[in-house]
Parts: C-alpha cells; structure tokens; sequence
C-alpha cells in the first residue's frame, strides 16, 4: 500500500473529526461525538487490506472506520448534521451507522455478538467475506465480548477482534478496570493474538494484511491489539482534566500524519492537503444545503 | 391430531426443509438430546449443519441471532426457558429491533426467538415467568404467542417468514396439550372465526355468535382456562361468551376486542402475567381511550397473576397464577353490574 | 435555589456522611471526572474510599450492588444512560427484587439504582430513551422518578433508606433546571398539596382547587412540558386543571389519582416513553377497571412518544417525542367531548 | 480432618439425593431437581475449612454444598417439598436457597456478580469473611463471569470462584462449549489458579483449605478448577443418553465414597451409614408430617 494513499486517509479523517468539532463549537451540531484524533493509523492500517465486501463493526468512535472504509464523507457529515441526505436519513447520528457491510452501535461492546453472528452467517454461506470487530479497552470489561470470543474459537469463526486500547474509557485509566495482560484474555480462550506497539499506519497495514489472509484462508478468528492514544477529549463536552499533560504530549510525538508525513515528498503532502480540504469543504457545503428529513415519513422502516 | 410441540417441530423441521436460510441454535437443542422440551428432537439428525448446540451465553445469542439475520440467514434461537429472556434485553431492545429502523431501512432482521414462558409446574422463581410483558412495549418487536386453538407450526413459520425480529412464546403446559382444529366452523364446542391473513386471532363462541354477553380476551397459555371456565358458566348459568384470543398480542390494534366489545360491553381480560403494568393494561387502556368507552356496560376487569414472584410449592404457586375459578368470579362480576 | 442536579450531588453527600454503610458505585464517578453528567463531582475527593470507579460491567453491577445489599452496605449504582438498564434486566429481575420474597424475608435487598433517561438532546436512538417502563411491572421493585417540582434529594435519600430495591429515574432534561420550592403553598403559579410519607405524590391546581375541568396525569421529565402546556390554555381558553405527579410511579395504588379523576371526570396521562404497554396504560386501565369509571365524562387520553425508535436529528426526534401542542391538543379533546 | 467426619457428610448428601429421587418417583415432588451425586467429595472438600460465618453462593446443584456447609437436611427436604416447615417456607425450592449465609439462585452464573458484590461488602467491612462461588462448566458461558473475575481481581476481593467441571452442562459436553483451557480464563485476569484432578475428600480439604487461608490472609481472589462427575442425569427427566456408558463406568470407579470407604473400619462405616439413614428417615417423616404453607401469608416479605 502506498503511503501516500494510507497518509491521505488519515488525513481525510484528522480534517474531518476537526470540521465536527468545529461545528459544535458554533452550535451547528446537535447530540454528541466521539472524536477518534490520533487513532487514524489503526482505523486506516487496519482497514485498508481488507476487501470491500468484507464486514465491519464499530462504536462509538467510529468516523475513523468509516470513512477509512468507505470513503463517505458526505454521507457522514450529513447524518451527524441530521440532514435527510445523511447516510440513514438522519435517524442513526454518529454512533449507529450503517452502510453497506459497515454497521456500528451505540452500546459500548454491543455490537461484538453481532459481529460474531454476522461471521457465522459468513462462514455458514462460505462466502469467504470475513468480519472486523472494533472495540475500545472499556468494552473489554463488558462480558458479552467472552461470550463472543469463546464462540468465534469453537466454531472457527471467520472474525478479527480489534482492540484499540487508548488507555481510557471516558475518564477511567485501564489500570483503573483492566486486570491482567489484554492479549491473555484472547488467548484463554483459544484465538490467535497480535500486539501492535506502533502508530505507523504503513507498519500496522502490512501486519494487518497477514492476519487477515490468515482468517480468511484459516476461517478461524483473530484478536489483535492495538496501543493508541486520542488526542482529543472522549466526547465534545470533555476536557480530559483526569489526564496527565505530560502523557499527552508524548503521544503527540507518535501522531500518525507526522510519522507519514515525514516519508513524502513536501508538495505531495500539500497536494494531499488540499485535496482532503476540498472534499471536506464540498462535504460541508453539500451537507448545509440539504433538507431536515421529513417528520411525515418518521415511522417508515419500522417494519419490514 | 397432533400436540402443540409436534406442531412446533414438525414447522421447524419443513421449514429447514423449504428454506436453505433456516439455522436453529440454542442449549442442548442437538439430538440425541434434542432440547430441554424435547422441540427441536430428530431434527439435528436431519440437518446436522444447521442446528447448533451454543454455550450458555444467552446475552450473545441473541446478538449472534441479529448477526445471522441481517447477513441473510433466518435463524431460530431457543432460550431454554423465557425466564431468561431477561439476558436478551440489551441485544432485542438496543440493537435487533433498532437496526432497521435506525439505519434507515437498509437491512432486514428476521430473527425469531422462541422460547417457553408460564408457571404450573413447581419450577420456582426463576424458570415459571411469563416475562414477555417487559417486551410487549418495545417498539419494532413482534410478540407472537399461540393458543391450543391456534396452528402453532403455522404461526411459527410465518415468524420465520417474517422479515422483523419476533419473540416467540410457547406456554409450557401447552406442550403436551392436543392442537384444536376447525372442523366445520368448530373447534371443540366454540364456534369459530379467524382473522385475515398472517397471525390469526381468533374468535370463539359458546353461543354461535348470537347475542354473547361478555367478550373474554385472552392469549396463549391461559386459553384452557378460559374455555374451561366459560363452559362451565355455560351449564351452570346459561353464559353466553366471546372469547377473543389474539396470537401477534402487542399488535398496535385488534379489531376484533373493539367490535366484540362494541357488541357485548362487558370485558374481562386474562392474562398469566403480574398484573401490574402487563399485557391488560394496554388492553383496558384501549377502551378507555377510544369512543367504544361509551358502550361499556360495566368495568373491565383483569384476571392475572397476583404482583409476586412465584413460588416452588404448589398450593402457593397456585394461589397466586389466575385459576378457572378467578375468571369465572370475574365474569360474574361483569355480568353482574 | 437549587438545580435538580446539585440536590442529587447534595442528597448523596449528606447520606455518605451520615450513613457509614452508603458506598457509590458507577462508571467514571471519581474525581476530577465526577460522572458523565457530574452527578458525583467532588464526592470522591471527600469519601474516597466510598465512590467507586468500575470497569464497564453493567450486567454485573446490578448484581455486585445485590451482593453488597445482602451484606449489610448500601450501594448506590449509577448507569450512565437509563438506556443501559437493558444490562442489568437479569440482575434486577431474576435475583435483586427476587431474593427477599423467595428468601421468605430472610434479607434485605437495599440497593438504588440511578440512571438519567429521555430524550431531547439529540443522543440518538440507544442514549435517549424512557425505557422505566420495562421495569415498572416487577413485583418488588419500586420506581422512583423526581420532577423539579419534587425535592429531589429527598426522594433519593429515601430511596437510600429503603429497604428494597429503587430504580431512582432522574430526566437528563431536569439536571440544569431549578427546582422548585413550595413557598406559602405555591410552587411557580401553582397550588399544591403534597402526599403524606414518603415518596410523595403532588398535587398541583391553577385554579386553587377550586372545581379543576380536568386531570393531568404525570411525572418526572414531561412535568416542565406539562406546566407549560397548562398555563397557556389556562390564558388561551381559562382552563383549569389539576395536575397529579407521583415520584413512586410503579406503586399499586394512586389514590390522588383516583380522587381527582372522581372530580373532574376527564384525565389526560402523560409520559415520555413510547405509547403502547406504557406507564399511561397501567394508569388509564386502573379507572376503567376502577367503579369510579362511571365518573367518566370523557375517554381518557394517553399523550406519549411514537411506537418509534428516537433518531439522531432533531426535526425528527421532536416529531416523535410528546411536545406541549401535543398536550394542549389532548386537553382540549377531553374537554370537548 | 478427619476421614470420617468428611465421609459422613459425604454419604449424607448421597443418601438425601437417592431420597430425593424416591420422592419424586413416587409422585411426592414438584418440580424438578438436580442431584450432586457423584460430586460430593468437592462440595465436603471445600465446605469444611470454611468458617461458619463465610459466605457460600450456589447454583441449581447446590443439595451438597448446602448440606455439607450447613447441616440442615431437615429444612433442605422439607423446602424440596413445599412445606412451610422448609428452609424458605417452601417458596424458593431446590434452586433458590437461602440458609445464614449460604445464598443460591437457579439462574446459570447468576450469583457469580451478587457473590462479587458480597466479596466487596466483606472487604469493605473488614470482617475478615470470605466468599465461595459455586459454578459449573456451563456456567463458564455466561460473560458475567469475566466482568466478575476482572472485578475482583482489580478490587482484591476475598473470593474463591469454584468451578465444578463434570463436563457436561445437561446434554452439552464441555468441548462443544468450551474453548481453550478453563484454568487460563481465571490467569487471564491475574487471578492466581489452581487445578484438582482427584474425587478425594481428604485432598481436596488440605488443598483446599491452604486457598482459603490465602484468600483470607491475603485478601486476594482465587479461581480453583475441579475435575468431578455426576453420575446421575442433569436432572429427574434426564436419563443421560448423550453420554457414553464407558466413560460412566470409569468415573463410577472413582466414586467420593468409595474413596473414603477404604479408609476406615467397616464398622465405623456401617456406624456412619445407619447414623445417617436415620437422619434422613427423620428428617423425611417430619417433612411429611409438616403442613403445606398458608396462602393467605402469600405477600408477606415482597416489601420490607
Ligand atoms: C453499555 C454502555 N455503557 C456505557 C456507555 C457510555 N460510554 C460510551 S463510550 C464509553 C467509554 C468507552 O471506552 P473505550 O471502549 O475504551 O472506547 P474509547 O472511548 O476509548 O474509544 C462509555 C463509558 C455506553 N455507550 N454503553
Ligand atoms: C441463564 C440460564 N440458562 C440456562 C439455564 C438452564 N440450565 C440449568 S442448569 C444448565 C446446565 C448447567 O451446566 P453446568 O454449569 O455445567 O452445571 P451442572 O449442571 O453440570 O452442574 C442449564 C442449561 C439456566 N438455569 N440459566
Ligand atoms: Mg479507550
Ligand atoms: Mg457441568
């Protein structure tokens, strides 16, 4: 993968998480969202080797997946702005996306189970799609992800559970709801695991790229977990004054853009810059031209 | 004629047959086993790929069960005993009924989960419940509960036909009980209406329709009670009764109350639930919001279980779940003012 | 004058210093975070070793919080958003409001839960809802729910107090609002009469209860809706009303309730949550199961949230939640007919 | 302690379940029940080095556990049979029991939470009281138990979580339900572990009872796995046609009592056995004297 390519991605995300908040800032937005600055290594590594056929679930901090994974941009900035031209009309906000195999959820860890049906669904067609399951370090004190990991072991189940540990779960440090080694808890139940101690999305793509061959050719399930950190506060309302400064800016130092940045050329970084620019600025425009959706349509799609 | 579990396996062994998207999975549903009610024997055997035996992990199942469904498959999950239908709450309530909706219509979830809810046999506590009540409010959920007079396989096989998550109740003491069938407009000594279309309800008449003075509504496990205590108000005071027996029971409206009510002005509501807050508040609600309010004749009353957890020994579990003689006191006291 | 949030941060300070055996437990509760909402700011500072930080493990925690019941402590847990009480169902269900009854009362279960719910802040369909009324037909539980008319802390401190299980409700819209102090009789331009006990029931009159045309039937988040609502028909078309809201909302009998219903004649219920098998379905059948329906002069109406999942944006999420047109408009049927 | 106080307890509990049994086959029993048969030596192992004023959780076969922990054969059968004489007034049976401080509940993993919270209760308080959690190889689907582990291993509480693998959970053997190692799921949350492979009373009460001092000393969890079987169905309908015979006749041989038996004088065997069917005949004669509890006091103790 060029990295030109996984810089422009990130990029595209770091401007885009930077327009939302900025938004908010002038009472544009309405609700919450979770910003994922500083994690765009692992949404675009991660993502990037995988076909677009294959599945992906996520969470609450989920724009990063998602455009990574399908580039919507548009789509995405109108739902959280509740435009009908959203990505679902408006009706899901920035935590429960759908689009295409992309589908996330509110509900801290809710939606791995899924995920592991979806899998399931997966290898029972022998589709050869596979499943990426994101989850933060606090949806490791959820039990249903156990549930989840022994069933993924027995059945082999075609699934790589992503845990992007940012060391906080709103204002909680993991030391604070971890106990005990992350890895062991994919490993007491049988599932090969993977460390990555890096924000070098390049690095993470390529090992990323034989996990997923693996889980495809093995239909047997992953647990790979990622360091990280968010640069930004949990939500729009958080200051992050349960966190130490100084660890702040020493993860500054790992911010995934200048770690790509520093492998290109200056005026293919402009060019990048600019062009991510312009597609957030279309995005906007676009966005603030569409209509509200319509209130006489609210109960359509209830049923099916 | 067949018990109403035959019906309930034989639906879900010709629907694995039709249909190349039907999964079972659930605990212990695998021969020679073949489920803790026996529903699902014979049917691994048959179709050793598509039912699965789980760990006990109910939370995730019913996550696992949205999975399948929206990636196309149709699958069935048991929940050993609707008491824990309790650890599905998060993934029914937050995740499999929302996601249509909330996406905006770009996926279907035709999930059902089918489980046995209902006390009258000394299980306690914890494995007697009739919980569905919890759920009856949710909105994109479909409660689908069959009567001894209903088809129950046909029931079922439309749920799994159905492209919306359905929670599926079996009263326990139905199992073994014989399914009623029409037989020139009968079933047993009742007259017989059925509604249009999927999900029947039924309508029942000790008086072959002709000027009932009461309208009985009920659902699912409670209907031999009924029946039984309708034929005997029958012989011992000449009552002449609807009863009315819904089967989708948290439908958002059922003609069928509102005109029998329309017509008799006097109702009485059975349910095996906890009174308070259950499936005849809703009911009663109905005709206290709607103009038929004028043709009331009397109040309603509900006939339910007392507001108590139930109890392992059987004189107590008695005492509290509604008994013949709860109805037929109840219907007197309609009659009677 | 106290916001409704800083009586509950207060209510929780007073108890942990007055009562030893009060522990607080919940996610990111401790200082400097001091809760999602900051309920707990500065609690943890003062008591640290008696506001507990927990990992994300809502399923459990309604069980460790029975288990630190049993024993003789009494925890308070918060869920962070109402609408993650779907994880603790099975703890709630099957074991906390269980375990005294089927013990034959051999412990207490003195445990709180308090979780913000509603809508209106555009959080979307899994962080908005009124999702108590899953809850509000288990025997044994109580369901506790302020207004800002209310003495908020007080309730909680009796919620603490009690022995049994509270599901203590705060609406999220309440949090920054003043509440309201009786003062000569009055709170706002309302006259009102408080309940004996505890738990109590207002009674609120624009009319100094002086012969009220109808009864408003709510509680918690929707009474600001409903006062407002109120006082612009009271200018617009001289209406008088009485105004009933309990805090315990799930107990079995309201006599207010009744007695104003038996006055006026006309009742409008009003509740956040969706519509059907709600709150307001309980309440509307207690008067037509009830002799005083005869005292009835008009349908009752139920004002609620659509049978619908709330979305993110706020065109839609107003249109499905109950607004104040929607309240007058209920009025005004009643009082037409 | 000594073999013969161990195997008392152990027969007593066999000759309660053989009664039981009868009952039930003589239409005297509601309901249903789960015999421990076969699995006495865990539940008199680890009970006896207990205080009395610790604290037990258990599951739907808890007959040994709460015989061996409490004694009270009398209220258990009279329970059992809906009396009011029973140990609950008849109203909790066989699986929801509540005797001092001896807790159970029917719902698979259900205590494991409630137990944690009991844990914490104890540390807070200081009183120097433990808790064992009693579950089975089932219950290791349920995800609570990971939020529980993880719970008690940050908070350091005074738990040890048993697990009784009889492997089988009704019809479903432990392979279809359990991936990877048990013991690794107790590690996986830093919870020190350890493993019994015999049906020997006497060892597991000396290795049992060094956990219990740790526990209590150190005030540190503990997740201690049992290899046992029952050698009756999962319950009074089950008549164990998932299992192979052999693997019945194999284990059969290492009955608890016969274990036990071997070790001490025929006579003092023929002592304890009689000593013991007079308790239970007595026990059974007043039970079946008892009168069936008063609806009218139905409500009682839902509020207090
Ligand atoms: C079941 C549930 N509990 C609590 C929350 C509230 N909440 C949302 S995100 C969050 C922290 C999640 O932390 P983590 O999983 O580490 O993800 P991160 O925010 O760090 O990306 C919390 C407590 C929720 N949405 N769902
Ligand atoms: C939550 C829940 N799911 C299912 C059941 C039904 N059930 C009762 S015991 C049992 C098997 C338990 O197996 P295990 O934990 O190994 O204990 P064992 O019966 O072997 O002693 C099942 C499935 C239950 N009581 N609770
Ligand atoms: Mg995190
Ligand atoms: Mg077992």
């Amino acid at each position: 993968m060029k990295t030109e390519v996984l810089y422009e991605k990130m990029l595209l995300i770091r401007l885009f998480e930077e327009q939302v908040g900025l938004l908010f800032t002038r009472g544009d937005l309405f609700g919450t969202t979770h910003a994922c600055i500083g994690q765009e290594a692992v949404a675009v590594g991660v993502t990037q080797g995988l076909h677009q056929d294959d599945i992906i679930t996520s969470n609450h901090r989920g724009h990063g997946h998602y455009i990574a994974f399908t580039g919507d941009v548009e789509g995405l900035l109108a739902e959280l702005m509740g435009k009908k031209t959203g990505v679902c009309a408006g009706r899901s906000g920035s935590q429960h996306l759908c689009y295409k195999n992309f589908f996330s959820n509110g509900i801290t860890g809710g939606m791995i189970p899924v995920a592991t049906g979806m899998a399931l669904a997966e290898k029972k067609k022998k589709s050869g799609k596979i499943v990426v399951c994101f989850l933060g370090d606090g949806a490791l004190g959820e039990g249903p992800l156990y549930e989840s990991l022994n069933m993924a072991s027995l059945w082999g189940l075609p699934i790589i559970f992503v845990v992007e540990n940012n060391s906080y779960a709103m204002s909680t440090h993991i030391s604070e709801a971890v106990a005990g080694k992350i890895l062991e808890r994919g490993k007491a139940f049988s599932i090969k695991t993977e460390e990555f101690y890096t924000q070098d999305a390049g690095k993470i793509f390529s090992g990323f790229e034989k996990i997923i061959s693996h889980v495809r050719t093995q239909v047997q399930p992953y647990f790979c977990l990622f360091h990280t950190y968010r640069f930004c506060g949990h939500s729009k309302s958080d200051d992050c004054c349960y966190r130490d400064k100084n660890e702040e800016l020493e993860w500054r130092k790992k911010d995934p853009l200048l770690i790509l940045e520093q492998r290109l050329e200056p005026q293919t970084v402009k060019r990048i810059q600019e062009k991510c620019r312009r597609q957030i600025e279309e995005a906007l425009s676009q966005a603030a031209e569409a209509p509200f959706p319509d209130p006489a349509c609210l109960s359509q799609g209830l049923w099916g | 004629m067949k018990t109403f579990a035959q019906s309930i396996n034989t639906a879900l062994e010709e629907k694995l047959a039709e249909d190349p998207r039907v999964l079972l999975l659930g605990e212990d549903l695998r021969d020679p086993y073949g489920g803790a009610f026996k529903i699902t024997k014979g049917l691994s055997s048959r179709y050793p790929d598509r039912v699965l035996n789980t760990p006990m992990s109910e939370f995730s199942l019913a996550g696992v069960a949205a999975g399948l469904a929206i990636r196309g498959l149709r699958p069935v999950l048991e929940i050993m005993f609707g008491d824990f239908m309790t650890f599905c709450a998060d993934q029914l309530i937050n995740h499999a009924v929302k996601f249509r909706w909330m996406y905006n219509g770009q996926v279907d979830v035709p999930l059902v989960i089918r489980t046995p809810m209902g006390g009258g046999r000394g299980y306690g506590p914890t494995h007697s419940q009739s919980l569905e009540k919890i759920f009856m409010g949710i909105p994109g959920l479909k409660i689908i509960a069959a009567s001894h007079f209903h088809d129950a396989g046909t029931l079922l096989k439309d749920a799994i036909d159905d492209d919306n998550p359905v929670l599926f109740i079996e009263h326990k003491l139905l199992y073994p009980r014989k399914i009623g069938q029409p037989v020139d407009g009968y079933i047993s000594d009742f007259a017989v209406k059925f509604s249009d279309g999927r999900y029947k309800t039924l309508r029942l008449s000790n008086t072959d329709f002709d000027d009932p003075q009461l309208t009985v509504l009920v659902y699912g496990g409670m209907l031999p009670w009924v029946t039984e205590a309708v034929n005997e108000l029958l012989v011992e005071e000449e009552v002449g009764a609807e009863i009315v027996v819904p089967s989708y029971i948290n439908q958002s409206f059922i003609p069928e109350m509102m005109e029998s009510v329309k017509t008799t002005g006097r109702l009485v509501i059975v349910e095996e639930g906890t009174l308070s807050f259950g499936w005849g508040a809703e009911m009663a609600a109905r005709i206290v919001t709607h103009e038929s309010i004028g043709s009331l004749k009397a109040p309603v009353r509900r006939v339910a279980a007392k507001d108590l957890p139930l109890a392992n020994s059987r004189v107590l579990e008695e005492a509290t779940l509604p008994q013949v003689r709860d109805i037929k006191k109840a219907v007197q006291e309609v009659l009677a003012s």
